[in-house]
């Protein structure tokens, strides 16, 4: 009975997580803690169960309500799919061990309703990564916007003002999201992927088809924080919270791009994206716009958060110029690279927030000669910082690596230029970090005395991710090979 | 920065105008959202629920997880409203 | 290209006005000052989409879906005499989706004004950046 | 502090009102079948009458009419009946929301119809009980500096 009905689990164990916190935790607030990590533990196995049977048994689809497609919402899950929601699920159960320390000090009278929060989110991000509706898609979308909105504006002062304008944005991109359904539906008068993509060809060259793929491009790209749109992301995520960004960051521009590529190439017509319509080298170039103004916008800063969120936008920028190249080796890039910058950016926000709860600070300043002090800790930083910058051994590396090798199959040598020039420009913010970290203050620099080493409940998750950047580099051909290349859009499979 | 945004407002506008062109006529009983599943809800709503009203079988019946969606998301703005308003007060009350 | 905008105004007259609609929610959203007033834009905005629903999903003389029963109580189940029930039901859960979000951005007015005293937006920024 | 106008007038109507109001909020709900309605407007309905009562008499004097702290538990609860409906019918054979496997012994048709019943009920208790949780939350964030 549970295999049958594995791809609804991880979305029942979310729904129950997110009823069980507040019912316990408004009895007695120290249930919360365990009870999510309960939860999301079983989320954990619920999801790797998904990947398991997708893996062995091909794409699952799951009819809810007993209703066949055209008529009722289906799941599907392809390996795309399971991929995603296992990253999912790992950085959340990673971050909710963290945050039991961390939320308790930075807001000790909201514990209930933020891990509440929380699981609404993370149940709005599963269930865009597994519906195969393009409504059902709309409402999750909202779902876990709803909880971003909420769980950005806890945390500095300042906090609220910027999730307010991520809100006005954001509500904005699924509006437009909404309205792209709505013409996609007048033309097919369906709603589901599969079968609006079947009724597609007959449309091709229609003005509302090319205004819907605009608007949802605009849409997506908007929450995805895609180069001119990125305006609300530096803000909301340095005044967040360490916990809230480090839950946020990894996965919620990521999923949206998991969005973006799901619907330019399962839904619309090849030659559409492509010929009719250039959406493909809008997204490429906007890409590379970002990967430049990203980096070079992380090199001005002082505040370390804002710096890692100015390199969040250009690292999705990469994902969007996988996306925007369109072959194989790209679109295996874009995807690998959400697995790789997932991990990184939840390493290095995690440990921005430790240093915040031992410093009191989050200022480029802070972290002089911290590395001393804080010793494991500043190990993962380095693997993780090594990592951004691409260097060989950690998995960092392979992305940008697959990302070349499909910009030289598509013959855009520009874009090998920019994606080398953003290496070493990463490189320049994160090697000016890590020699501020490791060697001795200069006279007169203010030292932070009293930092001490995290707790072990912290410093696990943070070294179990450096640990993951190091695995992941050493069995990314493994992951290549049985996940990605068997996940790829059905025109650019092996053998067609 | 103003005049740029105003611009564009005018050009999509203009732009939904334009796709206008691309929908069935206002009204049309025989439009494509109007004939593919929509028939099938209305023709087999009262044999499938028993309800006769097409619109609350369609949300509560054939795509009721939609409809589920929906409640998580009052939920949710419950739950948001509590994490941001609610919470300060015990901390207040000591300090008082 | 002026012929067929005019073609659109004509034979789709309820869907130009959505569309006018939709551009002054956006304008209320983007390019008003006060933050009361772009979450009142962002409510237009969202009106003007439903409405647009609404009305791709009107059938020239069709009645609301529930269905009508003849003399002899059998159920009259022709398509063509019904609205088209899907749009109604999808906008049902995208107003409940816009009242929700509305409830979280006055949530968040309140803490912005709690803080800084002010929602009009050019002294809000004046706040902020003598904040820091 | 908002200072309260005593008026016999207002109070009286107020009184005469929310029964109306919420034997029409269920009216509502329960007639959702047979003509528009349903869970979401029944159930702003019924927070509309406590928010009346709210407005009328102040946020103290109308905690009899609804307790503030029971905002939260009433959308658990609603969410709580709409998946538990999914669930039951998961764990008696059916997929999640599958209404005809609901093991209560009518035909499939009255199956869902009963099913979709449970679920607008669901929907009801939800939204009537955040909607005074939001209202509720956002009167107090206002009063407090």
């Amino acid at each position: 009975m549970i295999e049958a009905n594995l791809p609804i689990l991880p979305i029942v164990v979310l729904l129950l997580g997110a009823l069980m916190v507040p019912t316990f935790g408004m009895r007695n607030r120290a249930a919360a803690h365990p009870i999510s990590l309960g939860m999301l533990g079983l989320f954990v196995i619920a999801a790797f169960g998904l990947f398991q049977k997708v893996m062995d048994d091909g794409i699952q689809h799951y009819r809810l309500g007993g209703w066949e497609p055209p008529v009722g919402i289906e799941f599907v899950v392809d390996l795309l799919s399971a991929f995603m929601l296992l990253i999912i699920a790992a950085i959340a159960v990673l971050v909710c061990v963290y945050a039991r320390v961390a939320v308790r000090k930075e807001m000790p009278t909201k514990e209930v309703p933020f891990y509440g929060v929380m699981f609404i989110m993370l149940l709005g991000l599963s269930g865009m990564v597994l519906t195969g509706d393009l409504f059902n898609l709309y409402v999750f979308f909202e779902v876990s916007s709803l909880g971003g909105y909420a769980l950005m504006a806890v945390g500095h002062r300042k906090a609220p003002v910027s999730a307010f304008r991520y809100l006005i944005l954001g509500t904005l991109g699924a509006s437009f999201y909404l309205l792209g359904v709505g013409y996609l539906y007048v033309l097919t008068g369906s709603l589901n992927m599969a079968d609006v993509a079947s009724l597609m060809p007959e449309l091709v060259g229609n003005p509302a088809l090319l205004l819907s793929i605009t608007l949802m491009l605009g849409g997506l790209g908007l929450k995805m924080a895609l180069f001119p749109m990125h305006l609300w992301l530096p803000d909301a995520y340095s005044y967040a919270s360490s916990t809230a960004t480090a839950i946020i960051a990894p996965v919620m521009t990521k999923v949206s791009a998991y969005v973006l590529l799901r619907i330019l190439f399962f839904v619309y017509d090849q030659n559409l994206v492509h010929d009719i319509l250039p959406i493909d080298g809008v997204i490429l170039w906007l890409g590379l716009a970002g990967v430049t103004v990203g980096s070079i916008m992380a090199i001005a800063q002082k505040d370390a958060k804002r710096m890692l969120a100015y390199s969040s936008v250009s690292q999705v920028a990469y994902i969007a110029v996988g996306i925007g190249l369109a072959n194989r080796w790209a679109l295996v890039a874009a995807m690998l690279h959400v697995l790789n910058h997932a991990a990184m950016k939840c390493c290095l926000f995690l440990i921005t927030g430790g240093v915040f709860q031992q410093t009191g600070s989050t200022r480029i300043s802070a972290y002089t000669s911290l590395g001393r002090k804080m010793p494991w800790t500043f190990a993962a930083f380095a693997v993780a910082a090594l990592s951004m910058v691409g260097v060989p051994p950690t998995n960092g590396f392979f992305s940008k690596w697959y990302l070349v090798l499909g910009a030289i199959d598509a013959g855009q040598w520009v874009v090998v230029a920019i994606v080398i020039a953003s290496g070493l420009l990463t490189g320049v913010y994160f090697f000016r970090m890590i020699a501020r970290i490791f060697t001795n203050p200069e006279a007169g620099a203010p030292v932070q005395e009293g930092a001490r080493e995290l707790p072990l409940s912290q410093l696990a998750p943070i070294l179990v991710l450096a640990m993951a950047l190091l695995v992941l580099g050493l069995f990314n051909s493994w992951i290549v090979n049985n996940v990605l290349l068997q996940a790829l859009p059905p025109a650019l499979q092996l053998g067609s | 920065m103003r005049a740029l945004v105003k611009l564009l407002l005018g050009v999509m506008g203009l732009l939904m105008l334009y796709a206008g062109s691309g929908i069935s006529d206002f009204g049309d009983v025989h439009s494509p959202a109007s004939e593919h599943v929509s028939d099938h809800y209305i023709e087999n709503a009262y044999h499938d629920a028993h309800t006769p009203n097409v619109v609350t079988v369609m949300i509560a019946d054939y795509r009721s997880f939609d409809t589920l969606g929906e409640t998580v998301v009052v939920f949710a703005a419950g739950m948001a409203c509590f994490l941001l308003l609610r919470g300060n007060r015990r901390r207040e009350e000591e300090d008082a | 290209m002026i012929q067929r905008l005019f073609d659109v105004v004509v034979g789709h007259w309820p869907y130009a006005f959505t569309v006018v609609l939709l551009v002054i929610g956006l304008y209320g959203m983007l390019l008003k000052g006060n933050l009361i007033k772009k979450l009142i834009g962002m409510n237009i905005f969202q009106g003007a989409i439903i409405l647009a629903y609404v009305v791709f999903a009107y059938k020239k003389d069709g009645t609301v879906p529930v269905i009508m029963f003849d003399e002899h109580h059998h159920a009259i189940e022709q398509a063509s005499r019904y609205m088209n029930p899907i749009p109604h039901g999808l906008m049902l859960t995208a107003i409940v989706v816009g009242v929700a979000t509305t409830g979280v951005g006055l949530a968040l007015l309140i803490l912005i004004h709690r803080t800084y005293g002010t929602l009009e937006e050019d002294e809000l920024m004046e706040r902020l950046r003598r904040d820091d | 502090m908002i200072r309260r106008d005593e008026s016999v007038i207002i109070d009286v109507v107020t009184r005469a009102m929310v029964p109306i109001i919420q034997i029409f909020a269920f009216y509502v709900i329960f007639h959702g079948h047979y003509s528009p309605g349903g869970g979401f407007q029944g159930g702003a309905l019924l927070a509309g009458s406590v928010l009346l009562q709210r407005v009328v008499f102040g946020r103290d004097r109308s905690q009899g009419g609804f307790p503030s702290r029971l905002g939260i538990p009433f959308g658990i609860l609603g969410v709580f009946i709409y998946s538990g409906t999914g669930l039951w019918a998961q764990l008696s054979g059916g997929n999640f929301l599958q209404y005809d496997a609901l093991p209560l012994g009518f035909d499939a048709a009255m199956l869902r119809n009963t099913g979709i019943l449970l679920v607008e009920i669901g929907v009801g208790f939800a939204v009537m009980g955040i909607l005074i949780s939001i209202f509720d939350d956002l009167v107090e964030g206002g009063l407090r500096r």
